[in-house]
């Protein structure tokens, strides 16, 4: 199969849900002839101009506000918001009325909207620029998580999030965006709600999601070489969570680790912890461990930075004193 | 202007039914049968009432806090309103928004909010909407003095003027947001003034003239629709009651009472109805007639509304997502 | 002791500092003569008048940035946001700036700033003035999270917060408001980092702050009557956490419950439910259970209300299947 | 306005400088020894120079993420500049805030900023507490033409006209906020004309004009520091560089080389040179020792800089709360 970037496959599903639906349109920040969007260059302003690619000024509450007027009147758009921390800015209208509206008003209208946003940091790029917030909307019932790890998976995904009736956030890490990996010509979708089994192993079950997941891959892997299983699991979607694919998988291995980037503190890997202490505590057989980034805002020094953000070695010391204990 | 009739009298009949509908709801909140938070209307009903007047049914509007004037004058349903207050199944809103979130998306009603000014950045986007498709509706933006110093005011006006879209942004000045009077909120005197920042028109109105809101919105809705891009409405009006229902022992920190017995003589219904008679428009038997029709509207939206069971406790979980 | 009213206690809290340091101000939309500081009446107000019980437009990002800008050149705000589901508006000061300045800086200032704002709604105030979003500010390293539920710890612990050199959020529950409880006349303060044990029991622990403390108290003095022994616990700050009172109380009884009003996915029962089947894994007899709102926007209806908020009943269920299991 | 020779000279030697010490930064980063973002303000010299001019060791400033100039206007120490970017120990920040977060409290240095506008409201609330505590200090508030349509501006400006607090906005048009163009973003032409929305004074100056910035600053200055509120000054500029360092193939998706050259050609220093020597303030030997000196003062800032050791890694665990 062909492989493509990650950022040129989020192209090409803007491109086919573009071509294929007329309401579908982007804005935000740098989107059009910069091609901010997915790093991508013009590409997607060539075919579709500045009406559906459409540049905003530096405005992120009303970028996600006007999306919403759309979205209930007719249109499907996607609103970019460059980097997360910047979600920050846009939160009244995505908490309180992209993720509500469709409840408080009874459920009579539908909000197909997207808002995508990158994540993570380039490297070194300090607290205001490295953030994930992903666990605050896992906490904003009406809103649906996307957050893929490969090129297949972010084209996929992307593709059935705009197809959605519902709001859905979009996170793409930065560091991902030059990865590669297959993705096929034919058109396909993911549905949300299913984890992904990137390997299996009956010794731990590490979950994971977004870059994580490649330094997780990493470290089962070496550790494959000396004898320990590793079972990694690929969430995608963190709402709808594949609760079962969790469950079942810890029965198989007994142990849980979570690894995610967000510092660990009140971060996803608190609810799936949870979780599986309600529903999987009888197939424990050790406690459930977190990795995430330490309880600093992100530093800036690549000293400093290497230290806070988990890598392939910490993740595997980390397996391994879990799977020794 | 020359206006039939007809229109005016449909202008005083929405007007009135804003002030019996919301003398409705104040009592039944004080007698506790209207639980939640009530932000009432009473003496602004001009503003909504001259300026859905201009609009048609397939037009927008977003609303504020203190929603049931822009509802009625849009054409809402006084007892699925009503129904809604009373937090019951047939409500607007299923009984899941209560007045501040009060919707009708076939009107055009894009929804009360409970967010101060949140309904400017949803207007702007129905008007990008609008002119995406290539239609030739327009939008109509409530918001208050206090609303104009939110961020989002700035943001969404920037916007609207930048792409041309087709909203008529209407500040409702009733010199006070909450307690604070507007000459301690907003570093400007008429905020109508502002458009200059944007490059857009606007003007200023009496909010307490039905007349003089509607020829405004005439206007500005033509201007819109021919998609000369939005502007900026300043209605100058007062609101009666305190800002929620329920501050009563406080209003007098922020107000006096001549103050607010003032604006009561400047009644924009009593205003309205003595230009109705002195020209003739229709007789005191004829208004007689309307109050009574109103009454007897009001008086079924009641019973359709008490009649009307609560939802099912798990009714709660629904609604949250769209599901095909 | 005499008794006041939550509120009163907020208002002696801010009272007494304010007269012991001239550098603490407040302000907020309708701090002042409208009194909306904790339902005071204009009481602050006229004591130290406009300039220290500022009213502000309604202009939520300013407010905090404002107050930021104050803290580290001199004064000792204290920020008032009328309702928690206005804090999306603050997003990006409190998260980027108010949290990390001092860290960014190399630890240069000194950031002496209060965020005091209400929470959980009157009832049937429906979905965007009911939320509880305390879990978001533990994800955010940099704030300290404050949420008392009673009048003396309210008094007590907004005392210590005026006094500390770094930002605390500080939550209070509106239908805590007018609740009354026992205040010395002397002064006091309250440490940060320290749970109060509401009341012993052998088996069952059940963690809980603000409000749901008092439901908790109501269902555990029912469930006695039937010889059910509850602990329970007030966490009183969120950050810092008192794990070891946490873990403590948990090795005791084995079981462990925990309450909030926030919605349950992604909420701080979360983070707890993770630190104990981390750390306390092996002194659990049984799951760990998280009773918080259902994962819906608060519903206005008293019905809808009524079934998506936590209650006694529903507590003492809660605590009755667990012990029974 | 008649300005002492010695404080030309300063003039001149500010903007070069930071023309130097970006310089220099630029070739540390396209070697990769600088790790993080960078933000260049070559080309809009004059705006720093002439503002920070006009201030006083305790005045404030806040910056932004192209703030490099502003730290060394008002008096940052470059090897401490330099060390934080190389994300060393003895840095400004101890290595934990780079280029986008350097501050200096005792110069007055607020800090520069990874969010547009953000240093908006912080600025205002120095101002506030300058007022508070009865002291005659002003802020400088720097911010680009794409931040003017932030909300934050249109809250702060707000606020800061009605407390009538000692702030100067300066926004430094340069008319591009990274790819979008101005009069894409911007409903209005001349952004300084947004004071009118607040009621407060502002002016426009040609921001590569050292002279015409640092006179406008001054009149502005001491009106704040008479007690008569915020001005918006807009001083019209141009960046040279991509919006960061590393932009290189997209420069031309947004703006043309002509464009570019053409600014190029109105360079503040070179311009100001002139002057200088027309004016007979300092002879071309003068000039030549000026650039000496500040080559050696940067060499030095560079060798404290590399000789300054790496933070330990456990170090990212310190400073996130004072504890006493
Ligand atoms: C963003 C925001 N801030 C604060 C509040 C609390 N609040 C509700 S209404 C109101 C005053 C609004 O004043 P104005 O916009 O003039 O409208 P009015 O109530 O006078 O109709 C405030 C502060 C809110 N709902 N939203
Ligand atoms: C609130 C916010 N939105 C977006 C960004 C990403 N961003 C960084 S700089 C910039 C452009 C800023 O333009 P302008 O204010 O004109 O400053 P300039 O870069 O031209 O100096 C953008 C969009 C950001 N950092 N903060
Ligand atoms: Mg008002
Ligand atoms: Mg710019």
């Amino acid at each position: 199969m062909r492989e493509i970037s990650f950022s040129t496959a989020l192209v090409e599903a803007l491109k086919e849900e573009m071509r294929r639906d007329e309401r579908v349109f982007v804005l935000g920040e740098d989107v059009g002839r910069f091609g901010m969007i997915y790093v991508a260059k013009p590409e997607l302003w060539k075919e579709f101009g500045d009406d559906r690619v459409r540049d905003t000024p530096i405005s992120e509450n009303a970028i996600i506000g006007f999306a919403l007027g759309a979205a209930i009147t007719g249109m499907r758009p996607v609103a970019d918001i460059m980097f997360c921390d910047l979600l920050t800015l846009a939160m009244e209208q995505i908490v309180n009325q992209v993720a509500k509206v469709r409840y408080m008003f009874g459920g009579k209208i539908k909000v197909p909207l997207v808002i995508c946003t990158s994540l993570g940091g380039l490297r070194f790029a300090a607290a205001q620029h490295s953030q994930h917030l992903e666990a605050w909307f896992s906490h904003v019932p009406g809103l649906k998580v996307v957050i893929p790890s490969t090129p297949y998976d972010a084209k996929g995904l992307l593709k059935t999030a705009i197809r959605d009736d519902n709001p859905v956030i979009f996170f793409e890490h930065q560091q991902l965006m030059p990865t590669t990996g297959p993705v096929p010509e034919e058109e396909y979708l993911i549905p949300f709600g299913k984890a992904d089994i990137k390997r299996e192993g009956k010794d731990i079950t590490v979950i994971s999601y977004s870059l994580m997941v490649h330094k997780v891959l990493k470290a089962a892997n070496e550790l494959a070489q000396q004898g320990i299983e590793t079972e990694v699991i690929d969430l995608r979607t963190l709402n709808p969570l594949d609760k079962e694919a969790i469950l079942k998988s810890v029965e198989k291995t007994g142990r849980l680790l979570i690894v995610h980037q967000a510092c660990t503190t009140g971060g996803f890997g608190a609810e799936i912890a949870a979780i599986v202490a309600e529903n999987g505590f009888d197939l424990l057989t050790a406690p459930i461990h977190r990795l995430g980034a330490l309880d600093v805002p992100v530093p800036y020094s690549p000293v400093l930075e290497n230290f806070v953000i988990p890598n392939e070695q910490k993740i595997a010391e980390r397996i391994l004193s879990i799977v020794s204990q | 202007m020359q206006l039939n009739n007809e229109f005016m009298i449909q202008l005083y009949r929405t007007m009135l039914m804003i002030r019996r509908f919301e003398e409705k709801a104040l009592d039944l909140k004080a007698r506790q049968i209207i639980p939640g938070l009530l932000h009432l209307y009473i003496g602004e009903e001009a503003v909504a009432t001259g300026m859905c007047a201009a609009l048609r049914r397939d037009d927008y509007i977003s609303s504020t806090h203190r929603g049931h004037g822009h509802c009625i004058a849009k054409g809402g349903d006084i007892s699925l309103m009503m129904a809604e207050l009373l937090g019951r199944e047939k409500g607007y809103c299923r009984g899941k928004g209560g007045s501040m979130h009060i919707a009708d998306i076939d009107l055009g009603i894009l929804g009360a909010n409970g967010v101060v000014a949140a309904g400017m950045p949803i207007s702007g986007g129905a008007a990008l909407s609008i002119k995406m498709r290539g239609k030739d509706q327009v939008v109509a933006c409530f918001f208050g003095d206090g609303g104009s110093n939110q961020g989002a005011f700035h943001e969404s006006l920037n916007m609207a003027a930048l792409w041309k879209l087709p909203v008529i942004y209407v500040c409702e000045n009733n010199q006070y947001a909450i307690s604070v009077a507007q000459s301690r909120s907003c570093s400007i005197r008429d905020i109508y003034l502002r458009k200059d920042a944007y490059e857009i028109e606007g003007c200023m109105v009496d909010g307490n003239d039905v007349l003089a809101v509607y020829q405004a919105a005439k206007e500005t809705v033509d201007r819109a629709r021919r998609g000369e891009g939005p502007t900026l409405i300043e209605c100058k009006t007062y609101r009666w009651r305190g800002h929620y229902e329920g501050e009563a022992d406080r209003t007098y920190t922020y107000r006096t009472k001549q103050e607010i017995e003032e604006w009561i003589d400047r009644c924009p219904i009593k205003r309205f109805q003595k230009v109705l008679l002195d020209q003739g428009v229709v007789s005191q038997v004829g208004l007689n007639q309307i109050e009574q029709e109103i009454q007897s509207d009001l008086q079924k939206a009641m019973e359709f509304a008490q009649n009307c069971p609560f939802p099912e406790p798990q009714d709660a979980l629904k609604d949250l997502y769209y599901e095909e």
